[in-house]
């Protein structure tokens, strides 16, 4: 997948992630405003969606958002540091750029390395103890430089039994498009609804799996919607052309 | 009457530094071996440079070869087959790309915080670093000025690249990204998501 | 024209088994050479006596000795004040926490296998391992139930540590999470090192 294909909706913006970069790089939305921890949902929820990773694309996005987290936690950091955070549209596009190309640099040089230990990989090293003689010799030199305390502390981390993490509050979602499809088509048989009923108690993932169902239906003909106002709330109603078809197959 | 004797002199020398290079699980300098052997510095290069002949032109199983700023001795690479059907022990197995991303930033930008690859990166690389610490191929090297560890790479690391020292890492340089990418990325940045909002 | 091929043979033969006895610090018997190689036992005897005479009579740095049952290679006894000069000094750098935690283990439990030092560190313990069997502290003590090879400490390690014996390690009480319980220690490090494995 390429990142121009990865589609957001946010509550300050909806539209490609490309443009969400372009506009915060034009300083058109404020980045402090930018949920990234949403961007991140969508974009995992796009993967899972393809059910494909394209590393290239990964890693450009990993680095872009990595980026993007750290430009917002200048942003939030208060004081002294006002005069970095003067980024100039330009610069901050430059700086973005200029994390790429380092990012596809070391991973060229990660190539480099991997095919260098793997041409060397034939000369094998000896390792042997000294023989009995030079040991013996050694022995004679040897001063107390080592304290034991090393060995009783090494021991008393070793001994640490971690605390058992607690993850039942961290509920698995594993909800599906598919379940999310055939969710909003059960509500649109029965007319018109809006965008919170559909997603009444879910979890964050939930939300944005439920989007992309929502956006499924749309490029399928079969649903619409209409937002009054910015943040309003979203209806959503089946297309004339889908109910004609429902109630043609129905009668 | 000299020359004789000299030419022992050389020979016993190119056969005690065998010995020597043989019993060291480490590379050796040339001045360790001056020292080891009450030689001069030249004499030692001229032995040290005999043996790696000696090895060569008479298709011996070992190699001497200058790594990690000493000369070691290693089995030659025509053997692996037989060596891995007798050893055990698995020749040196591959790094994931994960690691031969973390080693190379910590190759070129030594010494570097984990901090700062997981920034090139883009990605944390707590468990890469640790394989890497665990294989002896980097090693800390202090604490940065904000508390956080450093990493260098180590002499095992050079051994095993092949390398007599850090200088022989092709420049950086050599892994820009070609021209056109680098255009397409800066284009992706700014001018496809300008024409969006211009439309 | 058989000859020249059985001649390349014969040499191709020898440098392998060069080779591989170089990478071999116990003595490998001429029926695990034959395994290796894919040759008949009587070629590689054969192969062995030639390498034998090849470091006597060119009066190289290296003997093949027959030892136990198998073959190895030493330096030569005329190198050995050299050597003593090189190599005599205990190499004492920094222990790593990686070393530091082996060597801790091998000291309070020995003898102890790798598998058993590996479950207890959560890690693997090869690199480590294998630095401390160099530098003398740590040395092989038989074999457990299972085949695995076990470690105990060596004399230089006393010294190393200024204990004059292993009852004058310090008591773990001072260090000890929790030093009320009375279970045994390498049961409780075990236990430990799984929970720390299952986080």
């Amino acid at each position: 997948m390429r990142l121009v294909d990865l589609e957001l909706d946010l509550d300050v913006f909806a539209g490609p992630f490309d443009l969400l970069l372009t506009l915060i790089l034009r300083e058109e939305i404020d980045l402090l405003e930018v949920d990234l921890a949403e961007v991140v949902v969508a974009y995992i929820d796009h993967l899972e969606q393809r059910g494909e990773l394209d590393l290239e694309a990964a890693t450009e996005f990993l680095v872009l958002i990595a980026a993007l987290l750290e430009l917002k936690s200048r942003l939030l950091l208060p004081g002294e540091e006002q005069e970095i955070i003067e980024l100039d549209p330009g610069e901050a596009a430059e700086e973005l750029l200029a994390r790429l190309l380092d990012a596809h640099r070391y991973r060229a040089a990660a190539n480099h390395l991997q095919a260098r230990l793997a041409e060397q990989s034939g000369y094998r090293f000896r390792s042997a103890p000294l023989p009995p003689s030079l040991r013996r010799a050694s022995l004679q030199d040897a001063a107390a430089v080592y304290s034991p305390g090393t060995l009783a502390r090494a021991i008393g981390e070793l001994l640490r039994v971690p605390e058992p993490v607690d993850v039942r509050h961290i509920g698995v979602p594993k909800v599906t498009v598919a379940e999310r499809l055939a969710h909003l088509r059960k509500l649109l048989a029965r007319g018109r609804f809006s965008f919170d009923e559909a997603v009444a108690r879910a979890d964050r993932v939930t939300v944005a799996v439920t989007l992309f169902a929502l956006l499924e239906l749309y490029k399928q003909g079969e649903a619409t919607w209409i937002q009054g106002e910015p943040f309003g709330e979203i209806t959503i109603e089946a297309t004339p052309s889908a109910r004609a078809a429902r109630l043609s197959a129905a009668g | 009457m000299s020359e004789p004797t000299l030419t022992t002199t050389g020979a016993e020398l190119e056969r005690t530094i065998e010995s020597l290079l043989f019993l060291s699980s480490e590379p050796v300098s040339a001045e360790a071996l001056a020292d080891a052997t009450g030689e001069e510095l030249h004499a030692v290069v001229t032995a040290v440079e005999r043996l790696r002949e000696h090895y060569e032109f008479e298709r011996r199983g070992l190699v001497l070869r200058e790594l990690g700023g000493g000369y070691v001795l290693s089995s030659h690479p025509d053997s692996e087959p037989a060596a891995r059907r007798l050893l055990a022990r698995p020749r040196t197995p591959p790094l994931t790309p994960a690691q031969a991303e973390t080693l190379a930033i910590i190759a070129y930008l030594q010494p570097v915080s984990r901090p700062e690859i997981a920034r090139i990166r883009g990605v944390g690389a707590e468990s890469a670093a640790a394989t890497l610490l665990e294989r002896g191929m980097i090693e800390e090297s202090g604490r940065s000025q904000f508390g956080a560890v450093l990493y260098r790479t180590t002499e095992l690391f050079l051994r095993l690249f092949g390398l007599s020292s850090l200088d022989e890492l092709p420049d950086i340089k050599e892994f820009d990204p070609e021209p056109e990418l680098e255009q397409e990325l800066r284009e992706r940045l700014l001018k496809a998501g300008e024409a969006r909002a211009g439309s």
